[in-house]
């Protein structure tokens, strides 16, 4: 059982990390900010996703992860926000 | 070599290279996002050093408030018409020098430092009992070292005393003008809604826990802090007029209860800032209730900065 | 090598690195950020003191890390004052130079 | 509760109500107004006085120093307060020269009826207040983290003070000195930090017991002098104090002058008498004592060239606080320590006495341009009197505060055998007199059209610039008292052998 765990949570964070290294990697190398901005959000939103889903089996329950889902969704509300503003910004100029 | 080891390493590397860049960067706005991810690894960096109380406070506040702080002054310094000279290369090459020297001195103390290390800490865990905290660190900061922490807020009011006292005069008794107005109904106040609440809810379980669990006072304070500088930069809620009563004494609240404290323990003869015996906590987290509030108000205020409307509608 | 000794190497250079800042930076917006690398190198050298004191079953000397959290506040403050000094210099000047002012009958007006 | 709960009950509990009278005495006027601030701080400031003289004499009484633990917690875990002769000496001096501020200053940050506040009189009793708070948490602290946030308290007084006014040359000159401020306390903290990881405490009585001539010590007490003597702009890092001290309002420039210059100072003699005695070497002394010749030389000679009163005044603050560094060679004489504090005495008063004077003809002429005082004196008598006493103080003409001072410097530098140091003291002395000179003549001449007053000045801040004066001059008439005095709680500890 907990080799099977184990096993879940390398996998989903390696997979979250790989999405992080994704949306960095789009930051870079795509030409104008909408579609920079595309590529961060889904990947880094996704990458968090997977993380906090790989990590859930080793925090307590509830408390714990409940947390670490508060955390993730946090972080999709303030990044949509964020990524609404500068596309209206880049919309506006 | 660990992992903890490697990844401390990293960390390490990491960090001087990203406080190198705030240093050297071109523009000012780069240095400064570079400045906020600085805070944001420093705060890992506390982690590493198991200390969590330092890590939230940094986090929320060396980062993020002074990150918001920063930036608004970048945003507003944009027209400044300077020339400015640089240093002459003589100069560069006098102070690195003197910087090496420094850096080479404290890294040669580093190594050196007494082994084992003198520590308070067995005296600080000893002494937690009577206090009727678990956390030694917020123990420090309210019990064994309370003066300071009290002066420290005499220091943060007159930071902001500081700060209005450079409005100019026409708007004395107005309200500072901060955030963008046109924005209402965005995804800005969209957000301030949402997080506001969530955010003043941390902030209270941030300075709940203090006592026992990390968190405390300061971090809490820092919390609600930023939301406060949300929901003004939102046109969420208005940013109070600095004659404002209410305002007076929401921030001057910290400080008047921990001297109320400190005074009636000296009034009844058991001292300056000690605790009644049995209720030492109770007293604490009321000390502490008005400490997070004050705290929040004051770095909110600090960062949205002097009066530049007059007062009246 | 431990994790203090690290840090604490780490937090020399960030002291070094913000002096040479706050000395050779011209503009007063970036030497307040290298006053606040500088302050983060202090504060980080300080924790690294307070986990070399790991004892009593603690991750480190709580005294060092309360006294840090009060820091991080005062140079906080500090950050603010300065910005502030700075903006109200820049409403009236047009800039935020760290030269005098070359008129210097201007001050004797003010005195009057 | 802890069992050193109950630490000397008699005079202990005044050393809290120095600390906590002000602190009480800023929350009042933040909440009450700017409108009362001058009434509670008057109020306060004479219970100050009152409070100061106690401690002082419980001092003087007991020959021994006041100490109090604060939440009865014993160092290193807790902070001690702690009152020596040199504490009782200056936490007096600094509630009288407070006064003699707000007493002089309600004429500039007067609230026009029907105001309920304006900006300048909120910030200006908030900020006086915390200046007396800072200056006597940093007198009675014995803890170096303690003493830290008493010195970022000076800062943020001293520094808004600079830029009561708003005006750009005044707003530069604050920004300059906050940034030097901050650098001064970071290295400050940096040097705390270095002892706290060597030995263990931050509290200035175990430090001293504990501390080994080793790289560690050095490096602290070199970051932190170094840093404490940018706050005091010593020579050659006091650029930023001219123009800082000649633009703020009279009553902030004489504070910032009189006081806030001397808390950072203080600090420097607490680490080298007092944590590390006779452990900073002979060349740190003599490296420390040749930047104080180079203020009291440059600082005299650039006074000489000056146009205006105001900035004639602040440059003879940077070489006057040349002084106060010639202690440091001599350390091994007792007579040079009693002889810099001395000159923190007698300049506190002097200093503050001719900013206020200063300000008092300026308000009178509309400028302050040495050149076009003539026919002051015969209006401003009083004021122009004061001026002059507090002149001959610094000169240091008999039997002046100012050559008391002399007196007992020269004769530590020659019973010291380092007779460069005298040779520095009357060059300066020269000096001194040629400026003071300078300033009061053309004050003594008539002008071609007398001079009207705009507005009758103020008898009592007449009487307040005499009366200061007068203390700069007297203090040096019965030395004996103030000597011994200071003597209180010098503990000369035997040399600490490596463990």
């Amino acid at each position: 059982m907990s080799v099977a765990l184990n096993v879940f949570t390398i996998a989903a964070v390696s997979f979250g990390a790989f999405f992080f290294l994704a949306g960095t990697v789009g930051l870079l190398r795509f030409p104008d900010t909408l579609t920079r901005l595309h590529a961060l959000t889904k990947a880094d939103n996704l990458g968090l996703g997977l993380i906090m889903l790989g990590l859930l089996p080793h925090v307590a329950w509830p408390f714990g992860a409940l947390k670490l889902i508060a955390v993730w969704v946090l972080v999709l509300v303030a990044s949509a926000s964020a990524s609404q503003l500068i596309a209206r910004k880049v919309r506006d100029t | 070599m660990n992992v903890e080891l490697v990844f401390s390493l990293g960390l390490a590397l990491l960090i001087l290279a990203v406080a190198g860049f705030v240093i050297v960067a071109r523009g000012s706005f780069a240095a400064i996002v570079g400045f906020v991810a600085f805070g944001l690894m420093l705060s890992l960096a506390w982690m590493g050093l198991s200390a969590p109380d330092v890590a939230l406070t940094e986090s929320a506040l060396g980062g993020g408030v002074t990150g918001a702080l920063l930036l608004g002054a970048c945003a507003r310094l944009r027209r400044a018409s300077d020339v400015e000279e640089t240093l002459g290369l003589v100069g560069r090459g006098a102070a690195l020098v003197l910087c090496l020297g420094v850096t080479t001195g404290l890294v040669g103390v580093v190594l050196c430092l007494p082994d084992p290390a003198p520590t308070l800490a067995p005296v600080a865990k000893q002494s937690l009992a009577s206090t009727g905290l678990g956390n030694a660190v917020t123990a420090t900061l309210m019990v064994y070292r309370a003066l300071d922490t009290m002066l420290e807020k005499v220091v943060l009011l007159l930071a902001l005393v500081a700060v209005w006292s450079l409005a100019p005069d026409r708007f004395w008794g107005g309200r500072p003008v901060f955030g963008s107005r046109q924005e209402k109904g965005g995804p800005l106040s969209f957000l301030a809604r949402v997080l506001i609440p969530i955010g003043i809810l941390v902030g209270i379980y941030l300075f709940w826990v203090g006592a026992d669990a990390p968190g405390g006072a300061f971090a809490g304070g820092a919390i609600i802090a930023a939301m406060g500088i949300l929901g003004f930069f939102a046109g969420v809620s208005a940013v109070p007029a600095v004659s404002a009563f209410r305002l007076r004494v929401a921030l001057a609240a910290g400080v008047a209860v921990f001297l109320g404290v400190g005074l009636a323990g000296l009034a009844a003869g058991t001292g300056f800032l000690t605790y009644p015996e049995n209720f030492a906590k109770p007293v604490i987290v009321l000390i502490e209730v008005a400490m997070t509030l004050s705290i929040g108000v004051t770095l909110a205020l600090l960062v949205v900065g002097p009066p530049g409307e007059s007062f009246g509608p | 090598m431990s994790i203090a000794t690290i840090f604490g190497i780490c937090a020399a250079c960030l002291v070094g690195l913000g002096l040479y800042g706050l000395i050779a930076q011209p503009q007063p917006l970036r030497k307040i950020l290298a006053f606040n690398i500088l302050g983060g190198g202090i504060f980080l050298l300080f924790g690294a003191v307070a986990r070399r004191g790991a004892a009593a079953g603690m991750g480190g000397d709580p005294v060092p890390q309360a006294l840090v959290i009060t820091g991080i506040v005062v140079a906080f403050s500090a950050t603010a004052l300065g910005v502030a000094i700075l903006l109200r210099l820049f409403e009236e000047t047009g800039g935020t130079s760290l030269r005098d002012t070359p008129k210097e009958s201007q001050s004797e007006e003010t005195n009057s | 509760m802890p069992p050193e709960a109950m630490a000397s009950p008699n005079a202990g509990g005044f050393l809290v109500l120095a600390l906590a009278l002000p602190v009480a005495g800023i929350l009042l006027v933040f909440l009450a107004g700017g409108r009362y601030g001058r009434g509670i701080t008057l109020a306060l400031l004479v219970a100050g006085v009152g409070i100061a003289s106690v401690i002082a004499g419980g001092v003087w009484r007991t020959g021994d120093t006041v100490t109090y633990l604060a939440g009865g917690w014993a160092p290193p875990l807790g902070i001690k307060l702690r009152a020596d002769g040199l504490s009782a000496a200056m936490i007096l001096v600094t509630s009288v020269v407070t006064l003699a501020a707000g007493l002089y200053a309600p004429h500039e940050f007067r609230v026009p009826p029907g105001k309920p506040e304006t900006r300048a009189s909120l910030s200006f009793w908030v900020l006086l207040l915390s200046v007396w708070a800072a200056m006597n948490a940093v007198f009675l602290g014995n803890d170096l983290f303690n003493l830290y946030v008493a010195l970022e308290l000076l800062t943020f007084a001293g520094v808004p003070l600079v830029c009561l006014s708003g005006t750009p040359l005044t707003l530069t000159a604050a920004l300059r000195y906050l940034l030097f401020a901050l650098l001064g306390s970071a290295l400050y903290l940096l040097g705390a930090v270095l002892l706290y990881g060597s030995y263990g405490t931050l509290d200035i009585g175990l430090l001293a017991a504990q501390i080994r001539p080793e790289p560690a010590l050095w490096l602290a007490i070199a970051l932190m002098t170094a840093g404490l003597a940018a706050k005091t702009a010593l020579f050659p890092v006091h650029i930023w104090l001219p123009p800082a001290h000649s633009g703020a309002p009279p009553a902030a420039s004489a504070l910032l002058s009189a006081l806030v210059v001397k808390g950072s100072f203080f600090l420097i003699v607490r680490l080298w008498f007092d944590v590390a005695p006779r452990m900073t070497g002979a060349i740190a002394g003599q490296i420390l004592g040749a930047m104080g010749a180079g203020a009291i030389v440059f600082g005299g000679v650039v006074a000489l060239r000056q146009a205006r009163l105001k900035l004639l005044i602040a440059y003879s603050t940077v070489a006057q606080i040349g002084y106060l560094f010639l202690m440091f060679p001599l350390a091994a004489e007792p007579n040079a320590l009693a002889g810099g504090m001395f000159q923190a005495i007698s300049h506190a008063f002097a200093k503050a006495a001719m900013f206020m004077a200063a300000g008092l003809m300026a308000g009178v002429l509309g400028h302050d341009r040495i050149a076009d005082l003539s026919g002051i004196g015969r209006a401003l008598p009083i004021t122009v009197f004061a001026f002059g006493l507090a002149a001959l103080s610094l000169v240091g003409v008999p039997p002046s505060g100012g050559f008391f001072t002399k007196c007992l410097l020269l004769s530590a530098s020659f019973t010291a055998g380092q007779w460069w140091w005298a040779a520095v003291i009357l060059i300066g002395g020269l000096l001194a007199g040629g400026y003071m000179f300078r300033a009061l003549m053309p004050a003594l001449t008539d002008p071609e059209i007398p001079l009207t007053l705009p507005a009758p000045v103020s008898r009592v801040r007449e009487i307040v610039v005499l009366a200061l004066a007068v203390c700069a001059f007297l203090v040096g008439m019965f030395p004996q008292k103030p000597i011994e005095l200071l003597q209180i709680g010098r503990v000369h500890l035997p040399e600490v052998a490596p463990p």
